[in-house]
């Protein structure tokens, strides 16, 4: 049955108690998204020392998948290197979107898990939208310089 | 015409969702179409189609005749007391669109004031916002009770002299709330005001009388009237049809064109500039006898019967949390479920082969006010019945089991 | 697919007219539906309908796939390089509208200029007066010369430093003309001038290269390319899409929607308010694919054919006057027989099942400059052949003969 | 043959030998109609004296149909009474729309042939604007009062 393999435990974990919200400490990017069609909403912040992301952390308000979405974003790559986390974002983007299969090395096989239990909105279409957006609010944060 | 055997007037029906039968409760988005609606565009397109108002063959007098034939049926439906003051649209929102636009050119001026809901559709609050931007027209909300009502009092503590406009939807798309459509007017008519009514969630579900109601204008989708989409109807009195500036500028609405001048054509013309939609015109008249046949009032009856007994199933559920309780509700319920999202609820309830809508309804001052980015929302139309809202119910406690709640 | 069975893709050639076949050369004013066409319409109100863009269920999920499906059709066909730059209008009469409207609320001040031609259709003027009306724009026309052609250097005659658009035909509706439009575009482009193509008469005929003509709006009618009515297609550069504020207000086409701001979505929702025709999208692409299947090339080759045959045949009568004779045209003979009024002509061409257009095609100012009233137009499409050229010079005897000429 | 109906000798004659084109000698009554479908465009001018249609002619352009109908309204109304003028109008017109039978006795049986001739129309929804416009155009001028 599709709809167990959409809310997996992982998922409803995550929706239910969220990991990393508010605002992290000495942000110095942040980033907000909107979906207008179902009122989903996330921002994101993170602090970036010398290439690394030492904070990640998240606000938002949504359906159990993006919040979950953004949960285990904060979750799998707070403390990780730039560029591996922009690696690892666009995997992501291509499971959902190529319904390709997450394989990298340096994430764990507990992340790898984690992040996958997201797949199965492959096959509902209309909340891939749910799925995807923190992660390219999380690319929009990366890309705006200001502090704060 | 029955409701017993309805869901067979609606080719859709036929068609299984994940294996099980489509429980349609999305008619406040779009309606499904009848068999007869259906095959009346194919079959004008087969037989009988060309561009109308244009040509004089036979069948451009064929579709002419056909086309205006669907303005006369409307007019009567609605007891319209001219013909040239039923005006088609791609839908409501472009209906409205032509009366800000039209009225706003020639009557807004810096400061005069639109008074609009706080239970409006984007489709009727966008199109003034747009006069704020352009003419300095201030917006005035009419605030809802905690049923989700608003009455006539409200309205007049908002009125002032430099009210110009005074537009409200007859039934609200999330609450269901029947408006006092008449006392407004009549309230308006004493101060001299227009009076605009967003008909898009009325019209289907309620008997018009546009000459009673005494109202401006009056907006239509035909798509929610189990009706072709892409069309709607804006009824638009005499005088204003009269004395409002064109729309779009075309083909068609024009008397004579000069390189430093033109002129424009009579109403209904006047507003329907460029090629129209024809086929879509033409079976919109099968809509209106589908409706005629059952009767607008057996409708009425047939609807408020399910909604009663939805409601009172709804209510049973603590932890469904149902948004409004107005006294007058027509055809809509909207409601949440606490700890799962409304989008959450829609996926849920879809694998139970039940269509409803999760959002903020393109109502977003509603759902702010209501402290809620959005709800979930079954409405009903006139092939619904009790069991449609038993397997809701049933589905709507599977949603607590996904959710282990 | 082949030219010479193909009246039997299109159920209306089973029709008969007074008695006799059908002779359809009024596919100019809207061409008639291939029942591929025709069937997807029925075939996704029967099967798939439900409203786009707004709801998670099923239905909507697949409605709303191939609905932009179809843009991404249209977007190949036309080689646009952004799904975005793909707005589904009305008909080519909103998609002019629409520029206009937003462009020229946001580029246009008092004594800008904008560029047009005598050989405009009205869909392509009275947008344009309105800017003039509104924002005191000056309208300058390009002239056409006694073949009915516009070359380049008539353009660069009157544009100025002040020329802040120049809108066009691609194809004239009265003449057939097919205008230099790359050159034109050339022109424009190094003086920083955007140009926006009237190509409802042209993409029903032609090769569709946006990306190569680099022109900044191209506007569509679809009902002319053997597709649903009031369906149309705006092409627009993504610098415009982005810059353009939007149109129609309403669902939709909003991002965030507070009692004192609102903030849109971006394109191509921005400009898509409202329900937008459903079935009617999803049906234009078989359109799209009905043209692929024979082959755009093989349409210009065939119909040019058809059309060389029948202005040769034409010029042989002494009493038919063709209007203009552009070196490239495609696809329309307009004419006048002395003595007998173009709708004279038309009712008895009607009287042999002969569907031809008579008026002045919405191009009064191209008919003061003829210094005629109004003119017969007989216009090819992909269903017509020698045949039918055939029954419209015997019926043109035939008119003569009424009138004792 | 319908056809033949819609293009009798009579209207043909009417068409190609208008009668009363021009301006008459000191009207002072005159409207003009604009069919933007078709260009065809029509004035009538008439003098009004003591209730009598002392003088009457037409400007236009158009089809056969709408100039023998300008042409022959012309004819027949020419130094005939204003209500009477008003009741053939109505009559003419009645024809047209509820396909009625023209009986004036006060009509020469010559000139309910003539208006008549135009009843082949009936059969020509598109063309009916065409033969009423000069008879409508007729009841503006009249209610009109300005001089000239
Ligand atoms: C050249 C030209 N431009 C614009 C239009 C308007 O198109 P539509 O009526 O489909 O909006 C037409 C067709 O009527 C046309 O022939
Ligand atoms: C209350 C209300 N007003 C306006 C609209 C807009 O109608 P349409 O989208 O058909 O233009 C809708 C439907 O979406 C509605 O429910």
């Amino acid at each position: 049955m599709e709809l167990k393999e959409l809310y997996q435990e992982i998922i409803l974990d995550h929706a239910k108690n969220p990991r990393n919200k508010g605002k992290c400490e000495g942000y110095n990017h942040h980033a907000k998204a909107h979906n207008p069609l179902c009122g989903d909403k996330v921002h994101i912040y993170l602090k970036l020392e010398d290439k690394n992301i030492s904070g990640l952390s998240f606000e938002g308000e949504g359906c159990a998948i993006s919040l979950a979405s953004a949960s285990i974003l904060t979750d799998t790559l707070k403390g990780k290197d730039l560029q591996f986390s922009k690696k690892v974002t666009d995997d992501f983007l291509n499971m959902l979107k190529n319904k390709t299969k997450i394989t990298l090395n340096s994430l764990s096989a507990d992340q790898i898990t984690t992040i996958s239990s997201l797949s199965g909105v492959q096959e509902f279409p209309m909340r891939i939208k749910c799925a995807t957006m923190a992660w390219h609010t999380l690319l929009s944060a990366l890309e705006n310089k200001g502090l704060k | 015409m029955e409701f017993s055997n309805i869901k067979s007037k609606f080719p859709i029906f036929k068609r299984k969702i994940k294996g099980k039968p489509l429980i349609y409760l999305d008619s406040a988005n779009s309606s499904q179409k009848p068999k007869t609606v259906i095959d009346e565009i194919s079959r004008f397109y087969e037989n009988d189609f060309s561009n109308v108002g244009r040509s004089v063959h036979t069948l451009a007098v064929k579709a002419t005749n056909k086309f205006e034939e669907t303005r006369d049926i409307v007019k009567s439906y609605i007891n319209a007391k001219h013909r040239e003051e039923i005006i088609f649209t791609k839908g409501a929102t472009e209906a409205i669109n032509l009366v800000a636009n039209t009225y706003g050119e020639k009557y807004i001026s810096p400061g005069d004031e639109i008074l609009v809901t706080e239970l409006e559709h984007h489709s009727n609050y966008v199109p003034w916002h747009y006069l704020r931007k352009k003419k300095g027209a201030v917006i005035k909300f009419a605030s809802v009770n905690d049923n989700g009502e608003i009455d006539v009092n409200e309205f007049k503590k908002h009125i002032t002299g430099k009210t110009k406009m005074i537009a409200f939807t007859h039934i609200s798309n999330v609450t269901g709330t029947i408006m006092p459509v008449k006392k407004i007017i009549d309230l308006a008519k004493t101060k001299n005001i227009p009076v605009l009514i967003d008909g898009t969630q009325g019209a289907p579900h309620s008997i018009l009388d546009v000459q009673d109601l005494d109202c401006d204008f009056y907006a239509i989708s035909c798509h929610k009237m189990y009706g072709p989409n892409g069309l709607g109807v804006l009824y638009a009195q005499k005088k204003w049809v009269d004395e409002l500036p064109p729309y779009q500028g075309g083909g068609g609405m024009i008397s004579e064109v000069k390189k430093d001048k033109i002129s424009y054509a009579e109403s209904p013309t006047k507003f329907e500039a460029g090629t129209m939609q024809t086929a879509e015109v033409v079976a919109f008249a099968k809509s209106i006898k589908f409706i005629q046949d059952l009767g607008i009032k057996n409708i009425e009856n047939h609807e408020s019967k399910i909604l009663e007994y939805g409601l009172e199933k709804l209510r049973k559920d603590n932890s469904v949390n149902i948004i409004g309780n107005p006294t007058n509700r027509a055809s809509i319920m909207s409601f949440t479920i606490k700890g799962i999202h409304p989008h959450d609820i829609a996926t849920i309830l879809d694998d139970d082969g039940i269509a409803i809508r999760a959002g903020h309804h393109c109502c977003q001052i509603l759902h702010e006010k209501l402290g809620i980015p959005a709800s979930a929302r079954a409405s009903i139309g006139v092939y619904n019945n009790k069991e449609d809202i038993d397997v809701l119910c049933e589905s709507i406690k599977k949603c607590k089991k996904v959710f282990q709640i």
